[in-house]
């Protein structure tokens, strides 16, 4: 009766799990969608503290843990800069994978004495997942973080080294699964996943990690449904499907909104220094740069501006004078849009978030798609550290790594402004022609310095005028 | 050890959940990935509940401190996980309900 | 006679896919709801399964009379059902490939 | 394993159903939708047959009977007039109900010695589900062909009625339930929901029936998923959990677009003559009416014409004539469309089905919020046996039934022609004051015949003008 009810219990967070997911799909529902995730959590954690067998140390040392745990992750969550989400998120992951890898491996020397053959497989998947996920996640967030160098690491032949790890793990797992009782063979399946972990990130360059994660979430929401089919617990199958998919969805769309496969993000070492690629060197060539009042001065002389944020924007962390620059235009007459391009920054969804930090309202946000046709109506583009995402190579240049990648169409508007600090390429390492374009001006900086001094020069200008 | 019958009812809920999981998520907005991301993240910490098992039947030395580590690391992961992604919602919040701009996403 | 946990399995899976039906169900566009009314109409017939399962064992008279009759009855609806969605959905094949113009529904 | 083999085969087919519906929401996806259907059944229904226990004997009378079924099925699904698609349906489900009950019954006459209370609950709300759907859609099925009294027959009381007949079966299964050996109480559990499935439709209006058959296939589905838990069998409880949201789910879409709800669908008695509705009698009061080449004369020359189709249509089967019409009117240059009101007819999406059959291609077909902006810009609308869907007074009179039901605004066209038999009211039984507006012209028959001859004009005259 009583394991009945924890039972359904289980099954009511199952369907708040679903309906947080659910809920996500428009912004004004997200909020709801957070509070039936965590009030799911808070019914399966009751509901599991109610098992039969636990025994009173059992309850003492689980107070201990979920207070640490607490006091770890409460400022981890809560003391965190926008701009460091993805690396958090992946810290974060790293301690789930940790704990699924954990129980799978307690699981086992609890229950190898009575463990089938289907279920030693699916427990061995799970050991290896866990623990690949763990350190993978933990070296993606020393990447984002300038912890690790950024740069993918590559050497001839990595690719083979890596799927012998793998591979050796897999054997391993097999013998195991002939006969569960071979316990000697748990440290050595632990030590390649992990180690398989390190190695598959070390050759995937930061600016990719992002992709990396969403994938990594997705491993470790199979590890948790994997988990669930161990222990025939239905809350975790349904929990870690529901995860698993996202993940690779969200992988999936990344991917394709870079134009690019999965097999090219993981093994493709993206964002390595081009030999060929010209102009890395931070010198000014044939372009046509603009001082601050002079930028001002077009700016408050235009009817329509549209922004489009990029890495830099995230970076320099100038969201707020954005805001605070767009405000000042409009109050000169000028209407301020802004254009955000599905992979603009590191994550999906990036400028985004940050824009909303700062307070810029979701419907002044227009996706490349329903931006792309009015650019030749626009009097002014402001591309404030964005890059990549406004080279016009993605349309014509075959040879480029990001040609067909769809882009925003900014070269098509009257007049195109470039906030940056150099001649410096963005993620993807190539020169831009878009900064040797005529009708390009490029006004050198760090983005939030720039802004606020574009502020200055606006309102500053109306005071005159005013006196 | 567990039976075939009850390894394909686990199949069985895995494939429906996640031919779920694909239809639910699919439909949700670029606007919101990165707070997608933040509470699946949270929500991948659902072995929380299998921690919680291990550690408090409490069975051997070694299946108490690795339920203990778990438990931890588990709780980082949720706790974390739903304070950020509570914090990135908040900022979407800002502004009186604006046209629910709800596209497909992709 | 069913185990507690095999009923409650069962409403799990009930529920998993009740949420299933219901986002698949909510994307079909105004246009097709007459031809997804034939085709569920043909899913319901699914106790098809069942009605062979009683005819096909053939305990007793009375449960062989009235297998037949549920078999012959849930094959009537399942075959006529897919031939009326067959049919209302042939016709709106015969133009070269248009814009999908798939709205939500509702 | 073989009974692994057939359970994995059940999971394969259950996902083909979810895929089924998935690909139903696309017109180019919709035909792979029901071979996805269709695969899961025939896959289903072989590995159905592989189960242990099952006699030589059994499999004699299984091929019999699946015969005979598809003998009769075949001509049901193959000889059905489009016009003649509700009732089909309905008839088709009260043979699926007949073996859901059936299938309830022998499974409790075969175990009744072993059954457990959930279990017997179970069992008898799937029996009960099962009787009243076999009698309520041959009763559905009865008033759409006209075998029946399309009026509802109401008396007084007869809600109660009703929910006593509903009870006393209700209260039977609970002292089965109490002790499952009381064989007695089968048969009257029957009868009773067999009588209360009649005495349910028999106060709905035959054109309420399209929601009723929605709400009986909804009902259908979860005796399925009942059945399926009764019998531990996980295909039935997934085909019957998407069957009974689809049901629930289009029948709460036909509700919301009548602007009426559940309760005034299932007790409302919609449809009665409404003693004060005026007009009613077929005499033409102050209307303006056109003959046949006075019409003909003003279609052809207007730029834009949308025509509004409605019941009147499917009944006349005018649609393809209507095509006809429609292809000679774009020879004289005139750009036609249609606009597609949510109820039109009696089914959702009854007009595309007609309109499709037709061959008119699906981007002519509007939706209401498509094109009621555009009306404005309309030379003229013809109103094509359409009338509550355009009845002015759902928009400004509060005491009309379909007030506040969303309608097309032909009001604001040029010039609105309305074809109909008579001055008689539509399916809500009350007048319609656009017959009576300025720009409306009347013009008096049966649609198939006066769109054919509408037709012989605009050809006719164009010939004439060519000599
Ligand atoms: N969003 C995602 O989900 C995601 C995921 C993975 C990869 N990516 C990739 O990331 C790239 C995003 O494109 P993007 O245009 O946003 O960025 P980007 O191409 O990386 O360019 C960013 C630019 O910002 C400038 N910048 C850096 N710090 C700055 C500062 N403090 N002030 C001003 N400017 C600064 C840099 O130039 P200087 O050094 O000269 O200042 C750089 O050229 C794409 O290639 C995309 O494929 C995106
Ligand atoms: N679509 C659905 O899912 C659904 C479901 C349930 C209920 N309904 C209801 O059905 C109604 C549908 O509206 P509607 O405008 O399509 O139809 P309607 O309001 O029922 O009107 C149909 C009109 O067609 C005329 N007509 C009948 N036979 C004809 C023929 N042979 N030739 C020419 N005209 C003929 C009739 O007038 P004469 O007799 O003068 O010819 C009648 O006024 C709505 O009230 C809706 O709420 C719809």
């Amino acid at each position: 009766m009583r394991n009945d009810l924890i039972q359904l219990a289980y099954l009511v967070a199952a369907i708040g799990f679903g309906l947080s997911l659910k809920w996500m799909s428009s912004a004004p529902t997200a909020r709801r969608g957070i509070f039936a995730g965590e009030a799911a959590f808070v019914l399966a954690i009751i509901a599991t503290l109610f098992h039969d067998g636990l025994t009173g140390e059992g309850y003492a040392l689980i107070a201990a843990a979920l207070l640490i745990g607490s006091a770890i992750g409460v400022p981890l969550g809560l003391k965190v800069p926008m701009t460091a989400m993805p690396q958090r998120i992946a810290l974060s992951h790293s301690f789930g994978a940790l704990a699924a890898g954990l129980v799978g491996i307690a699981h086992y020397y609890l229950e190898r004495a009575n463990v089938g053959k289907f279920e030693m497989a699916v427990l061995g998947f799970e050991i290896i997942l866990g623990c690949l996920v763990f350190t993978g996640s933990l070296m993606a967030a020393g990447k984002l973080q300038e912890i690790l160098p950024q740069r993918p690491i590559t050497f001839k032949g990595q690719n083979y080294v890596n799927f012998a790890v793998l591979g050796a793990a897999a054997v391993l797992v097999i013998l195991l699964v002939l006969d569960p009782s071979r316990t000697a063979l748990i440290p050595p399946i632990i030590v390649l996943s992990l180690a398989f972990g390190v190695f598959l990130i070390v050759p995937i360059g930061g600016a990719d990690m992002p992709t990396v994660i969403a994938l990594l979430n997705s491993y470790a929401g199979i590890s948790a449904a994997a988990l669930g089919i161990v222990l025939d617990n239905k809350l975790l199958i349904v929990a870690g499907a529901l995860d698993g998919m996202s993940g690779l969805i969200l992988a999936l769309i990344m991917c394709r909104a870079m134009n690019r496969s999965f097999r090219n993000v993981m093994f493709g070492a993206f964002g390595q220094l081009q030999e060929s690629a010209p102009g890395d060197g931070g010198e000014v060539g044939n372009v046509r740069s603009a001082s601050f009042d002079e930028a001002a001065e077009i700016l408050k002389a235009s009817r329509s501006v549209v922004i489009v944020p990029g890495y830099g924007m995230a970076v320099a962390q100038a969201q707020h004078k954005v805001r605070e620059f767009a405000d000042a235009l409009e109050a000169e007459g000028v209407d301020v849009r802004y254009a955000i391009h599905p992979v603009a920054g590191r994550m999906p969804g990036h400028m985004n978030v940050l824009l909303a930090e700062a307070n810029v309202p979701y419907d002044k946000l227009l996706d490349m798609d329903e931006i792309n046709s009015e650019f030749p109506q626009v009097d002014v583009v402001l591309v404030l550290g964005a890059n990549d995402v406004v080279n016009p190579a993605a349309r014509h240049n075959k040879s480029s790594p990001i040609y067909g990648m769809p882009i925003l169409n900014v070269d098509q508007a009257a007049c195109v402004m470039v906030i940056k600090r150099s001649m410096r390429p963005g993620f993807a390492g190539i020169e831009n022609e878009l900064f040797y374009d005529p009708k390009t001006l490029m006004v050198f900086g760090d983005a939030k310095h720039v802004v606020g001094e574009l502020t200055t020069e606006v309102t500053g200008q109306r005071d005159a005028i005013s006196i | 050890m567990l039976t075939n019958e009850v390894i394909i009812t686990s199949l069985f809920i895995f494939a429906i959940a996640g031919f779920l999981g694909l239809e639910v998520i699919r439909r949700v907005p670029k606007l919101l990935h990165t707070p997608l991301m933040a509470l699946t993240n949270a929500l991948s910490a659902i072995s929380l509940v299998g921690s919680l098992l291990i550690l408090g039947e409490a069975h051997t030395t070694y299946s108490k401190i690795m339920g203990f580590v778990a438990v931890v690391a588990a709780t980082v992961n949720v706790v974390g996980g739903f304070l950020i992604t509570d914090k990135m919602l908040k900022m979407f919040k800002k502004r009186e309900p604006v046209k629910a701009k709800v596209e497909v996403g992709q």
